[in-house]
Order: C-alpha cells, then structure tokens, then sequence
C-alpha cells in the first residue's frame, strides 16, 4: 500500500564525495516489499523547493523499521535533504512502482547485478536477497571516479564485485561494459540500475538474456496521474507506452524503447 | 444542511473542492490513497477523439514555488475513456466533470457531444486554453470571437452545463470572460497554465522537450485570483478558481475572489491527501471567519 | 580584454548585471553599501513629468517566491531628478538608463527630451507597462500600433538611444516587440511586472491598497525566460532581460536566451549586494560553462 | 553603517504564548547605536518566504556583541524564525533606521514610555538607556490578555510600570489612554511604539508635549530604496513624504499623519 508518513531521521552519513547515505525509520517500512521500488520525498516545508524528489530504497530492514537511502546532493531539494539531522522528519510517500523481481531465479544460479553511479543504491537491497535465495550475485559497479565510489565492501560481502570507474582512478579503467566483455556470461538473470545509455549497452550485450532493468523519468505525481514519466515502448508489449512511476521504474529488459 | 455544499449549473457539490484537469487522471491512482466519493467532483484529463500519446519527455521541470508541464494532452481517447474510465468511475458518489480538448471545432462538438451523455458526467469544462499544443488550441482561448463560436457550438450539442476553461496568456481575460458567457456558457473554469520555460543552465537547454510549458502552483497564485477577482466582477456565470491552490486560506482566497468553487492542481503533486484535507479543514475555517456557509463567503471582497 | 564587456546601443558595460528600474531608487541607498561604479549600469526609478507621490499604502505584499508591488511610480519629478539624482550620480563611472514614464505621449516626449540631455544618461528606458497606473500607461504597452507611435515620438527627441520596456499581461509579446523595432526602438528590456493580487484572508480585503499590484520576483522568471526567448527569435534589436533573476545561474540563462544583459529587481530587497555578488561570480561561471567572454554566451540556447 | 551579517543565534525563548526571545550575536551589534533602530532578517535561505522580515531590536549589550529581539510567531516568516536553534545562522541586515533620541531629555526628568503589544520590545533598550542616564521613566504597556504580557518584571526594574489588557485578565482593563487618563502628566518627553490608532490617540492626548513614535509600514527593501513605507506627513515639515524605513521608524509627534 502506498503511504504518506512523516518518518525520522536516525542517520545522515557522508560516504563519498556529495553521496549520502540516510536512514529513516517509521511504519511505513513494512510496506516496502520489492528492492528497487522507490519513495518520493518532500525536502522542504515551505513552497520552494516544491516537488516531491524520486529516491531508490537501498535497504530495507522490518526488524527496526529503519529503511535507507543513497543520493547524491546536487541540486536544490538533494542539498536540502542531505542538511536532515538525526531526528528531524522527511514526508516520505511510498513506497512506489514495481521493483526487480527475485522470484526469476532460482538457488545455485548465477545473478548478475550492473550498477552505474547513482543506480547502484537499489542493487543492495536487491543482492541481499538473491543472496538470503541462494543465488550468486556477481556485482560490476560503475563509477565516475574513486571519490565517489560506495559500498565496493557491502557489494563484496555478498560476492563478486568488480569496479570500474571512467577516469580509471579506481579499479578498471573505462565503463562497466569493459568490464562484462571480459567475464563469463554464465548468469541466469540481470539486473541493472543507471543511465539509459548503459542500460540500451546491457540489452544489446544479452540479447537472449532476462533482463530487468530500472529506469529514471522526471516526475510530477510519482504514482501514475500525471502523465510526466512516460517512456515509448517497443513492439514487446501492447502497451504504447509505460509509465516509470507506476508500471516501473523496473521493466523487463527489451519492453522501453531506449 | 451542508454547510459546504455549492449549487452550480449541473453540479450539486457536497463541497466545493474539485481535483484540477490532468493532476488527478481519471482517478484511479488517487483512488489507492482515498474514497473519492469525498470529493466535490473530479475534473477528468483532457479528453480528445482519438488517442494522444503527448510530448516527449522531459515533460516537466521544478521552478520557484511552482512547476513547468507540456504533457500534451497525452489521453486514450474519447472510446476508451468512456467505456473504461467513466465506467470505472460511476462506483463512486462524484460528479464528473469532462474536460474536453481538441484542434478543430469538430473535435470539441465530437467529444462534448458524446461524452456529455456519460450518465456521471454532469458537466464539461472546454480546455481552449491549453498551451501546449502547437496546432490550434491556444487560438481558441485567445480570440473573444473564436471563443464565444466555439461555445455556441458545444452548447448545441452538449447533454450538459459547459464550463469554459480560460487561458492565462492574453493581454485581457474580461473580455473572452464575456465572449464565452454571450456564447451560452454556463459557467467559467479558470485559470490555466501560463506560458514559461526553464533552461538546463548547463547545457543551455530547454528542460522541457517541447521547449515551452506551462507554469502551475503557488507561483502563480496572485496572478490567477486577479484573474478571478476581474471576471467575477464582470460576468454573472459562475467560476471555478484554481492557480496555485495548496492551502485552506488559498481556498478562502479563491472563494473571496468570486470563484464559487475550486479546483487544486498541482498541490496533490506535493502532497496527494491535499483535497480530502481542505475539505476536512473547511469547517472550522468557515468558524474561524464567522461564515455559517461556503456560498456566503463566495464573492465577499467584492461587497466590503 | 574585458571579459565581462558588453557593448549595446548607447551603452558600453563593463558587465552585464544592472539593477532594475524601482528596485534601486536613484542610487544613494546602495551607494551606502557599496561602490556604483561597479555596476554594468543603473537604471533609476521611473521619471514622470511633475513630482509624483504614488498610490496608498500597503504598496507591496509577499507572495509565493514573488512579491507585489503597487509603489504607483512616486518620484520627485523630472526637474528634481535632473537636478539631484543625476547630477549626484555623476560621481560614479557608471552610465545611467532613464526609465521614463507618463500618462500621455507628450509626458513620454517631455521627460525623454529633456532627460536624454544628461550628461550621464546614457540610453531611456521607456515604462510603457507599469501595471499599477490607473490612467494610461497600460495601454501603450498592450497595443502594438500605440506602441510603434510611442517609440517614434520619443525616438524623434531623445539624444540618447531608446529601449522600450515590454509588459508581460499581453497575448503576444513578440507582436509588440516587433512593433516597437519597427517604430525605431533601439533595443528592448524584458519584462515588466504580471499583473497580480493578493487577499487578506483573515478579512477578505485586498492587501495591496491599489487592489492589484505587479509581480516580480522568482515566481516570474519562468514567464520572462520564456518571453526573453520567443522575442529574441523575432527581433535583431537587443533584449535586456529580467524577471526574477536572484542567482549566477538565473543571470546565465537569460544570456542563453538571447538577453544581451541582465537587471536584478526584487532580488536587491532580499539581498543588498547581489549585484556586485553577481559580477564577482560571473567569471568563475564563465569558466565552468567553457566560454571566453559574456557575449559569446548570449543567445546560445538558439545556436543549439 | 549598515550591514549584512550571518549573525548566530545564542538563545531562543518563548517568553509568552506566540511571543518569542531572540538573542543572536555578531559584530553587527557594535553599529547599533539607538533605541528604536531595527534589522531585516531572511528567515529561510529558500526562495519562499522571499522577503526579509523587518523586527526592531530590543536590547544590545556590547560586551558580548550580542542583540535581542521579541517578536510574535504569527504567519510564515516569524513561524520560521522561531524554529531556528542555538548555533544555527541568521542573515541580519541592520542596524537600519533612526531610533529614539535619548538626548531630548535631562536627568532628574521623567519620560513616559507607551507600548502597545509587539510594539514595546524597542521601549526596553530605551528604558534602560533613559535609566541610565538619570531619566526617570513611567511605563504604561497595553496587551491583548494575560497570555501575551511580556516583559512586566524588566520594565519593573527599571521604572514604574502599569499593565493594561483589553480584555481585563491582567492588570488594568482597557486601552494603555485609559491608564494615562489617570497618571500625571508632569514628564517631560513621551516615547511610544504600537499599533497607529494608540499613537494617534497619544498625539491627540499630549499635543503640547514633545513625543518620539515608531510606525509601521510593509517594507520591501528596507533602506530606502523602493518607496514602500512612505507614510504622509502633516505641514509641521517640510517633505511630502517620510519613508518608514530609512527616515523612521521613530518620528518626532505630528509630523506623520495618522
Ligand atoms: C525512480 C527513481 C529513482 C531514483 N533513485 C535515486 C537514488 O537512489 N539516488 C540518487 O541520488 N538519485 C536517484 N534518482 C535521481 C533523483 O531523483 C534526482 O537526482 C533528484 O530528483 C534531483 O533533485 P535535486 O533537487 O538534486 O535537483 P534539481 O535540479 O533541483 O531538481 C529539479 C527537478 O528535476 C528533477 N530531477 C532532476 N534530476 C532528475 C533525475 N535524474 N531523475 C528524476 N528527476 C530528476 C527533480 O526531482 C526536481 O523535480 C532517482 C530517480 C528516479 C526517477
Ligand atoms: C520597523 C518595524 C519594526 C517591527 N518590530 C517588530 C518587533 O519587534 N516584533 C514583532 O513581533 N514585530 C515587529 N514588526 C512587525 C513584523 O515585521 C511583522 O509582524 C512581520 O513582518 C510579519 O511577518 P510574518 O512572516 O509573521 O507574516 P506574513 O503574513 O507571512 O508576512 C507577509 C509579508 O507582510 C509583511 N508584514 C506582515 N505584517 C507586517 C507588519 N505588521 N509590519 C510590517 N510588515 C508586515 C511581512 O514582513 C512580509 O513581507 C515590526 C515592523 C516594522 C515595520
Ligand atoms: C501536469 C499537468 C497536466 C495538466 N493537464 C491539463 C489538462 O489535461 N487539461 C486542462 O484543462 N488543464 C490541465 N492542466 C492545468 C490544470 O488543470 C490547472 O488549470 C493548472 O495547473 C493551475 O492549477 P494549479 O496551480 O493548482 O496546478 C494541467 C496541469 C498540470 C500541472
Ligand atoms: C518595488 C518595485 C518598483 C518598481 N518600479 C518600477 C518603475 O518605476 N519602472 C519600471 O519600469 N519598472 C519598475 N518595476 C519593475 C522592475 O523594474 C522589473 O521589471 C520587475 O520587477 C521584474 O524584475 P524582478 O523580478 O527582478 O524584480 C518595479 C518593481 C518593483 C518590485
Ligand atoms: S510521475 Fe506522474 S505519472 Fe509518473
Ligand atoms: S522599505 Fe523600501 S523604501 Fe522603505
């Protein structure tokens, strides 16, 4: 069900360079079911900023009722929110859209999860439970250069983790697909979060593969009515077209024209 | 008695809170959050003879205090939205207001004439104002005579009240006010979107695809109660005010201003429990002001 | 070289960011606060014939990221500002634009004649959109013939070139934009302030005691981009562009829009040293975009 | 002079119900040199509330370089103002306007200090510089009820003070003329600041005295440049106008029309 709480802050950490971590607890986390579906926060009580911001859940834990959260702070709303302190309030609705379906595959098989930047948040939530499935994840995370690397540890703890960041500061050099080029394609599934551009390389790199792959649109409502986060679609489906917020943001791979 | 019920050319409102035309689609995900038999009435997306699969996207951009959209009338079209929308619809208690789009006259007298028949459609509301779209539309609002034919025109067809929905961007909106209210019109709907624009200032870009949107939210709000407060000084038809509305005193404002009822746009972005919340926030507004009812507030700063 | 340098009909600016006409009186309050020579230039507060005192007061009130405004264009009147504030003005390096306003043409002919003879005044600016006015003015700004008359007549007078302030309340701004080229206008500045008004809710009264009042502000900037590009498509006279501007990245976007330079209004009230904030922070802007001086940024959102 | 300053905030307190303390320290403090002056604060860093909020300052102690206000959370700039805490930042503009001459008045005479609600934090500074100086001071201090009376025991210590409400649930009932009515009128100068309608009463009831009064107008700009808070004058000078903001607030008795 989607709701509307004022939840509370319990953590705002740095991790990188302008990528934040926060955490924020309240009821409303026992209704987040899916990893990669969304919340749409309000950063401000006053009229400006106004809209609502699109954030991927990046954990999810019901035992303390605390979820959390990876942004970058780079525009007006995310610098405000990245300024939240330990007990203030964020106006979280959610949690919003469909997410990257584990039940695609099976324990003993092989996952692969593609992050890129500010789309590598979703894929943890997504890990732990391929993991807790018995899937193995192999993880290849995407950066634009070491300082804004995050998590390379959390993704490891679950299993392979490859890095690569574009100015090759940090592990490999290049682009995520540099990467997958040299590994086996012995997975059964992928996942994948981040920019379109990557996510058109993925679906031309595993043609006959399942994909599930999680996509951005700017947003109005954030749960359907307003038309805004519209993506063309491609003979695929029936549809003439899908809605990011509510149909997605996650699609199987091949279904968003890109 | 309802003390916040409103009487309106085809309209009984339970209370004069109505979700704005394209901020609310036709229902069915604000339907997740709450009864929408609560509601005044709903103004349902624009609804056009055939499908419209609108702009490209990026469709909308943040600006101070308020928000840029160039949706493009994206609709399933006249078929589609009666036989799955409306239908849909009738569980609730709420009349339907249908906004009607179109490019040609024709198109307008197509839908109004077959969506007016919808048993909860109670009335239409003529969206000739909408800026978005680069072929007609924005002529309609912008000539008094354009206008007022146009009205003539749906009226002969219309099973209902018409409502005309008035465009921002002209230099004076008294003027088509009363062209539409000499075409027949029953009531006024305003205002629309005004024209505006954002730039990537990075990359020196329009945000929005289609280069231009229009500007809706608390931006805008002083603008659309001038609005309102002219026309209602100048036509006897009643009006709907919108523009900016995302507080009670927005509500206030409107109603003082001669609007007899409202209509919230993009508020529900912000916050999706905003109409249900105004409604349950009007009472004791009204104690506050020392008014028994809605309608004896409507008009209020024209009699001090 | 100046990188910041622009060059404009009558006007050679050291930089492109001018405070707006009303927002800065004469000078002497900021010249308290810091050095005027380092202004682009200064447009001073509007000059009608005879000592003006202005409308009641309230004269201005919040809004959503704006304000209104309904100051009624109080000024000493021509011989006083000739007298005092030009005069005083003369200490600084910087060349003055003279916002002239009037009621009929002979009151436009008159100040823009005499005015023009200044020796500091280096181009008018002609007000011929004041939206708080109740006689005349608004006129000359909503008709595209009235306007091209207006600009010949003063043309005809002034020893100085002429730049004809555009009002936004109209239905097609490019329309009046091009009449005033035709007419002989040397350049344009953009926009004046949208006609808007704002409620006491408590009461019902307008707060504003002229009843409406012009918006400015942030609110606005997304109507006066969008105006600032559409007539910079339209007319080869340059545009200088405002509405709203409060940041580095408000001023960048009107240069991309096709504005040749830039006045900050309604952001001088909230911060006293943004113009000399937004020159120092010019260059460092300049830097990351990837551009060499100020003039090659303008109009770039139209070469893309 | 005249200046900006992000000014921090050292204490905040209510003191009554909707009636808030400020104390906020910087350098500013040393140009405040009147009674009667007043600041322009941004109360938020976003574009909405827009304008800066115009209080007058209620006290300055030097030695600390620290300033007070009083003010009344009433619509969105004061409610703002009166969330900010210990440590956080203030952006002050100040000090601005003139203030109440202290040098019309001798020791060993009496002044008369007249505030109505949210107008009688000025007086205290002005008492306190009056005290100072060997001037006696008589406070009469008008409310609306009990809940909003402030100040009473500062006031005290200072001088005699009479407490009025409109509604009679403290002090004596009515209008701060319905005190005067019954007080001498042997002091030498008298000082108010308050709502119009009470100094236009005072005017009216001491037309042979010589009196100090601080009006109010809407302000844009606050100093002087935008022609906002004109006020009419009366023929005792000169001027057709006075601007609130930079020729005011306080005006000598008679030269505004009220
Ligand atoms: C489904 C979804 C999940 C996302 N998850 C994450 C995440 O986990 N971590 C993260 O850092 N970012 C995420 N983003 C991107 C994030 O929404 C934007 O970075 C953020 O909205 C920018 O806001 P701002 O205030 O910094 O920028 P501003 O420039 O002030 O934003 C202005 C407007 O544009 C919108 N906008 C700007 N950039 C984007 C964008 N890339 N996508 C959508 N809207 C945008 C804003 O929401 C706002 O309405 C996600 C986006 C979507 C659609
Ligand atoms: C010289 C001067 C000194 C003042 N000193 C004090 C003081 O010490 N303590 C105190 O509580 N109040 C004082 N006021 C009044 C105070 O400025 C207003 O109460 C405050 O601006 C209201 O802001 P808001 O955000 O609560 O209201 P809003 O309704 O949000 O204000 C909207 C706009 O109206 C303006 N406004 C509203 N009421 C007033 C008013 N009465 N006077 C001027 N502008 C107003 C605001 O500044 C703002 O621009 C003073 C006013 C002036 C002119
Ligand atoms: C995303 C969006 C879509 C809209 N679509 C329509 C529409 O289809 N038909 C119409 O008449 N108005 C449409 N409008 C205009 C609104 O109905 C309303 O007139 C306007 O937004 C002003 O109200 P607001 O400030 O409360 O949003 C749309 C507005 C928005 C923000
Ligand atoms: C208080 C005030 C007074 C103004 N007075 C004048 C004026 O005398 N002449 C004029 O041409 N414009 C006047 N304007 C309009 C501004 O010059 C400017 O065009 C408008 O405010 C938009 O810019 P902004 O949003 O940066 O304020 C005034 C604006 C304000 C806010
Ligand atoms: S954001 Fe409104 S439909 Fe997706
Ligand atoms: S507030 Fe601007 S002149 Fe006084």
């Amino acid at each position: 069900m989607i709701r509307q709480q004022q939840m509370q802050v319990v953590q705002q950490k740095v991790i990188a360079t302008n990528i934040f971590e926060l955490t924020l607890t309240g009821q409303l986390v026992l209704d987040m079911k899916q990893p990669g579906q969304f919340v749409h926060l309000r950063v401000s009580d006053q009229m400006e900023p106004l809209l609502r911001r699109p954030i991927s859940i990046s954990s999810i834990d019901e035992a303390t009722l605390e979820f959390t959260m990876i942004y970058r702070a780079d525009g007006r709303g995310t610098t405000l929110l990245s300024e939240k302190k330990p007990g203030d309030q964020v106006d979280v609705l959610g949690p919003l859209g469909n997410g990257f379906p584990d039940d695609k595959i099976e324990a003993g098989q092989k996952a692969l999860l593609v992050g890129g930047g500010i789309g590598v948040p979703p894929l943890y939530e997504l890990s732990k439970r391929l993991v807790e499935k018995g899937v193995q994840p192999i993880h290849v995370l995407g950066f634009q250069s070491e300082d804004v690397v995050f998590y390379e540890k959390q993704f490891q703890e679950l299993g392979d983790t490859h890095i690569v960041t574009a100015d090759g500061s940090y592990g490999s050099t290049g682009f995520v697909t540099n990467v997958l080029e040299m590994l086996d394609d012995d997975f059964e599934v992928y996942y994948s979060c981040g920019p379109t551009l990557m996510l058109a390389a993925l679906e031309k790199m595993y043609p006959e593969k399942q994909g599930y792959l999680s996509f951005e649109q700017r947003m109005g409502c954030g749960i359907g009515a307003c038309f805004a986060c519209v993506c063309d679609t491609t003979e695929k489906i029936d549809a003439d077209y899908v809605k990011v917020c509510s149909d997605g943001p996650v699609f199987p791979s091949g279904v968003v024209r890109v | 008695m309802n003390r916040l019920a409103i009487e309106l050319p085809g309209l009984s409102l339970k209370n004069p809170i109505i979700p704005a035309s394209g901020c609310f689609g036709f229902g069915k995900e604000y339907a997740q959050l709450y009864d929408l038999s609560q509601l005044g009435a709903i103004m349902i997306k624009a609804t056009t003879p055939e499908t419209r699969l609108g702009n490209p996207t990026p469709r909308v951009a943040e600006t101070p205090a308020g928000m840029l959209n160039a949706i493009g009338l994206q609709n399933p079209g006249l078929k589609k939205v009666m036989e799955n929308e409306l239908t849909w619809l009738e569980q609730y208690e709420v009349p339907i207001i249908a906004n009607v789009a179109g490019y040609t006259t024709e198109d307008y007298v197509t839908v109004a004439e077959a969506i007016s028949k919808a048993p909860n459609v109670h009335a239409l509301e003529l969206n000739i104002s909408c800026p978005n779209v680069k072929q007609g539309g924005i002529t309609f609002g912008t000539d008094p005579f354009v206008a007022e034919e146009l009205t003539r025109a749906v009226k002969a067809v219309s099973s209902v009240p018409v409502y005309m929905k008035l465009s921002p961007n002209v230099t004076d909106i008294v003027e088509i006010a009363k062209a539409v209210e000499a075409g027949g019109a029953d009531g006024i709907t305003m205002i629309n979107t005004l024209l505006g624009m954002r730039l990537d200032t990075k990359t020196g870009r329009p945000v929005i695809a289609n280069v231009t949107g229009g500007l809706s939210g608390p931006a805008i709000k002083p603008v659309a109660l001038r609005m309102v407060y002219d026309v209602a000084k100048h036509v006897s038809i009643p009006i709907i005010g919108m523009g900016g509305i995302s507080t009670i005193d927005d509500v206030i404002d409107f109603l003082s201003a001669g609007a007899s009822a409202v209509a919230v746009g993009t508020a529900n972005f912000v916050d999706p429990f905003i109409c249900p919340t105004l409604i349950e926030q009007l009472p004791q507004k009204l104690d506050e002001l020392g008014f028994e009812t809605v309608a004896d507030l409507v008009g209020r700063s024209h009699r001090l």
